[in-house]
């Protein structure tokens, strides 16, 4: 599904972020990616969700040689991708239902199934009131559940999530941490960026461990069943 | 149960749509308007700050091409109205002097003169013969010689005018020209032809004027649309990003520009257009305009009827393609 | 030092986000303020960052009763304010050191003094190398650290912050809330919003606790020391 | 080690300063900077698109204004010095008529003129007096009864021209005007009023249209600085919040609006004053302006000059207050 071997990042001319980066992702699999404030968590997640090429090194993703993919061959990867961004990125002008709806119109879905899947989504994220609520007028942690639904509304095969529980009491943090399970459970490969340690054992995921610059993977869930916290 | 939600959903008015919104009111309905991509924008460009600068530019310069081609066609058809009363007709003038000087008897001009009058109805080219009385010869060069002097003193050539048949080859009029001055050496067949080619040159100046014109109102319009686009594109550019990294082709979100210039267009180009035309009917229906076949008079024909109705579309399709072009350009420094 | 009377919250013409709210923080007091996501946190901030008036009721802030201030008594109140939003809401055009600079420069404290205190609380949240740096181009916990120096920066009298260590690894966060008590100590009015229940427990400070749209004061530290954490 | 590390920050060039850096150079450049407000903006007004337009326009309506009060400063003056050779000038006629119709003898037109010439030379008021000859009437007369007709059978008027002392009082003109009259009925002192009053009227005209056009030039800036502000202002809302939420004054913020806008205005309106000028002295140095002293001459007197400085310092005034008054309005709304 994804794999890197010795990738490096850096912005512009500055130093590298990160550096000779190797890991693999099965397909279905289910990774926390942890590491203190600047680390390059949010730097490697661009990477994942083709928002940059790498600095050198090499990027496979979906079979695909990213770095060598020519700009149209992205489109279609991209739309199977979820991204939970750290700074939600919503679209101000648009009701928490556009926002939402976004992905699946983007593929072009019919209107009629937008409509009930999304709403469905809302609801079921404690947003049902505020569906024709503009992302201003809505409170952080509302905000990033919206967040949190346009990212899996088009039932990614890749989902990503940048601290997606950072605004969210544990009661609702955990409900989405559940909606993740089911996803992976139904195939989906999640990685999830996160400061939350006791999310982290909680859920009991191997880890990639971002410091010093460069990756480490961390699976202490060998032979270990993930508990079920539901 | 979620069709109830969906309904209750679908009474909530949602403000600010730059179209009307038809979604919801019918499956076909729907089905045509994801099809024709005539959703609502995602990005709010339509409460950009300068549409209503980039309205009132387009229309000013439909209004612009509006008078211009106006201007253009009244001239150009007339000139053809012109060359349409002139071009069937020519003049044969026997000379009251030799071409030595001498005078010539009254008797020798007006022998010449049936001479050539029947040869003239004789040729298969021509319509009518009319041999001009001395009444009209006199009111002709009345202006030349002084009104009161006394016209027995001078002697008159013989004019004849000539009606050709419509369709007349330049070769037929050259023969014809021969045959006369054969017949007679003081006979002189004059065609008008300066008087053409002046025409001609008119109207080819002003299909020069108008191109110019249309030319400075298309790059305007293409600098203004690419310039409000370029701008659009900086003041969202998050927006664009955002979209950009969620799986969105180029040709999706080159399309919201598109048609946002192509409304903006639209409005100010319909504007700027029925404004022209009423500048321009006003203008046609001001009293005196009509008193002279030469001065200048507006006629609107259909091939102005069809580029009044062409003018809008056109600025659209411009604008539209201004705005694609511009937006695919900066897309393509996205990864 | 604060006092709210009756006061009634809500948006346009919405419903009341927030009814009946009493409470009084005294000077130098220390406040956490938890709650359901939604529950209406942020909007009691901006009550008390000044950024609203009360829809009902009376506040009394700094000895002056905010709702009947005129606007320009309320200028000076807020240069004592010093505020972490929960977005942030840095410039993105001004690099680190003059995001954080703000608040001196608008109560036109002289460069050099801005110079030498900026620089040196940038240092101490860790991002001495990054002061000119936009922050667009830092992580999300750097700006997030950048938000809540320019809350300190001036030694304000009131210190709101909305979520401050969301984005944070219990490192820093921990180094933060550090700073927060010693400004408590050193007499500031402190009022904090979060959902980390960790956090509340190993600081043990009264709580402002929101729920269905009222506000109760509990107060578990009666006679406790708090426990010093560093 | 503090000082170290400020001496390393200082070194990092900082890009898209609106003004140059002073900071940091010298604590009493510091210091003035901090009084002045001379810091770079904290919002980046100066980045916005529109900024080229609003100088431009500024630009535009500088030219425009110098160009305008070029003109009317060129024609003032000229009136100014056609009425100068004209206001200390009055013509005494002595008519060769009676008031009843009669022809009088020429010696007793000449009498009375020699008498009136005294009258006239004994004034205090008069500064030079000039009986004309039989030529010099004739000249004067000579376009109303035709050049050729002998002059010996038509009499002639005595004509007397007056050159008054400067400074003259309208009272004793009018004494003089008396004195004349009662020493001959015939005598007649005309003082080119009508001149006078029309040149008057010119000049009042001018002044108007210069005021209207400088209305004109006021109110588009004034519109198109307060159009610009309030984007600017919707376009970093959140920054204006922000810097309202954290203390800044509305003066504060305010003055960084002001501050842009006066940047602007001066930058415009210092390149269209000189545009302005560059083209009113090119006019002023076409060869065949300075042929007659009736046709229009370009001066640039003191005035011009001093106004052509005050143009910009004025627009960038009008342009500060515009965005001044327009940024205080909607920080009103803000609790
Ligand atoms: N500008 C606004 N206009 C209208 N409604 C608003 C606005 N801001 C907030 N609300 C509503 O007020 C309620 C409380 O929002 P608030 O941001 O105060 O919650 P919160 O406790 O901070 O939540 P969170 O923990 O998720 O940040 C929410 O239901 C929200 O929809
Ligand atoms: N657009 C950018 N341009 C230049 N440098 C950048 C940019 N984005 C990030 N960086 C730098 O890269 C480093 C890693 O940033 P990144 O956002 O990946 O960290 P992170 O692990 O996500 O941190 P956090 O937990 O605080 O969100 C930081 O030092 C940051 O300054
Ligand atoms: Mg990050
Ligand atoms: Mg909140």
């Amino acid at each position: 599904m994804i794999k890197f071997e010795n990738v490096a990042i850096r912005y512009d001319s500055g130093p590298d972020v990160l550096q000779n980066v190797n890991f693999t992702l099965a397909p279905g699999s289910y990774h926390f990616l942890s590491g203190p404030s600047g680390a390059g968590k949010s730097s490697l997640m661009s990477l994942l969700y083709l928002g940059r090429k790498p600095s050198s090194g090499k990027v496979t993703m979906f079979d695909r040689d990213i770095g060598a993919a020519p700009r149209e061959a992205l489109f279609p990867l991209r739309q199977r991708i979820g991204v939970v961004f750290q700074d939600f990125r919503l679209l101000d002008h648009l009701s928490a239902f556009d926002n939402v709806a976004l992905p699946l119109r983007i593929i072009g879905r019919p209107e009629a199934e937008i409509r009930s899947h999304v709403g469905e989504l809302l609801d079921w994220v404690g947003l049902g009131k505020d569906k024709q609520s503009l992302p201003p007028t809505l409170s952080g942690g509302q905000q990033q559940r919206i967040a949190v639904a346009r990212a899996v509304i088009a039932r990614p095969r890749l989902l990503l999530a940048d601290e997606p529980t950072g605004n969210l009491d544990d009661e609702i943090g955990y409900r989405l941490m559940g909606l993740f399970e089911q996803l992976s459970r139904m195939g989906t490969t999640i990685v999830i960026a996160t400061h939350n340690q006791q999310m982290i054992e909680k859920f009991g995921h191997p880890r990639l461990v971002l410091e010093n610059g460069s990756v480490t993977v961390i699976d202490e869930t060998q032979g270990k069943k993930i508990r079920n916290v539901f | 149960m979620f069709s109830e939600k969906i309904k209750a959903l679908s009474k909530i008015p949602r403000p600010n749509l730059p179209l009307v919104n038809l979604k919801g009111k019918h499956p076909l309905i729907d089905t045509a308007i994801d099809k024709l991509a005539l959703r609502e924008y995602d990005l709010p460009l339509h409460k950009s700050e300068d549409s209503k600068f980039l309205v009132l530019l387009v229309g000013l310069m439909s209004f612009l091409a509006v008078l211009a081609f106006t201007g253009a066609f009244t001239l150009s058809a007339m000139s053809a109205r012109w060359s349409s009363g002139l071009e069937n007709k020519v003049t044969v003038e026997i000379l009251a002097e030799t071409r030595e000087g001498l005078l010539r008897s009254d008797a020798a001009v007006k022998e010449d003169t049936q001479k050539i009058a029947k040869i003239l109805s004789q040729s298969p080219i021509v319509k009518t013969v009319d041999i001009m009385d001395e009444k009209e010869i006199h009111d002709l060069i009345a202006p030349w010689i002084g009104k009161d002097l006394s016209l027995t003193d001078v002697p008159l050539p013989g004019l004849i005018a000539v009606e050709l048949r419509s369709g007349t080859k330049p070769e037929q009029l050259a023969k014809l020209t021969r045959d006369i001055e054969d017949a007679s050496r003081s006979a002189n067949l004059s065609t008008h032809q300066d008087w053409l080619a002046d025409l001609v040159r008119l109207t080819g100046t002003l299909q020069l004027v108008a191109l110019v014109i249309a030319a400075i109102i298309g790059i305007t319009t293409i600098t203004a649309i690419s310039g409000g686009t370029r701008t659009r594109m900086a003041i969202h550019r998050e927006e664009v990003e955002l979209l950009h990294l969620i799986g969105a082709t180029d040709r999706y979100i080159a399309r919201q520009f598109q048609r946002h210039a192509l409304v903006l267009a639209l409005k100010g180009a319909v504007a700027g257009t029925l404004s022209g035309l009423l500048i321009a009917l006003i203008v046609a229906l001001l009293p005196g305009n009509s008193d002279s076949s030469l001065t200048p008079q507006i006629t609107l024909g259909a091939a102005h009827y069809i580029f009044l109705l062409l003018l809008p579309l056109l600025a659209g399709i411009l604008a539209a393609t201004t705005a694609r072009f511009t937006v695919l350009r900066a897309l393509a420094r996205m990864p």
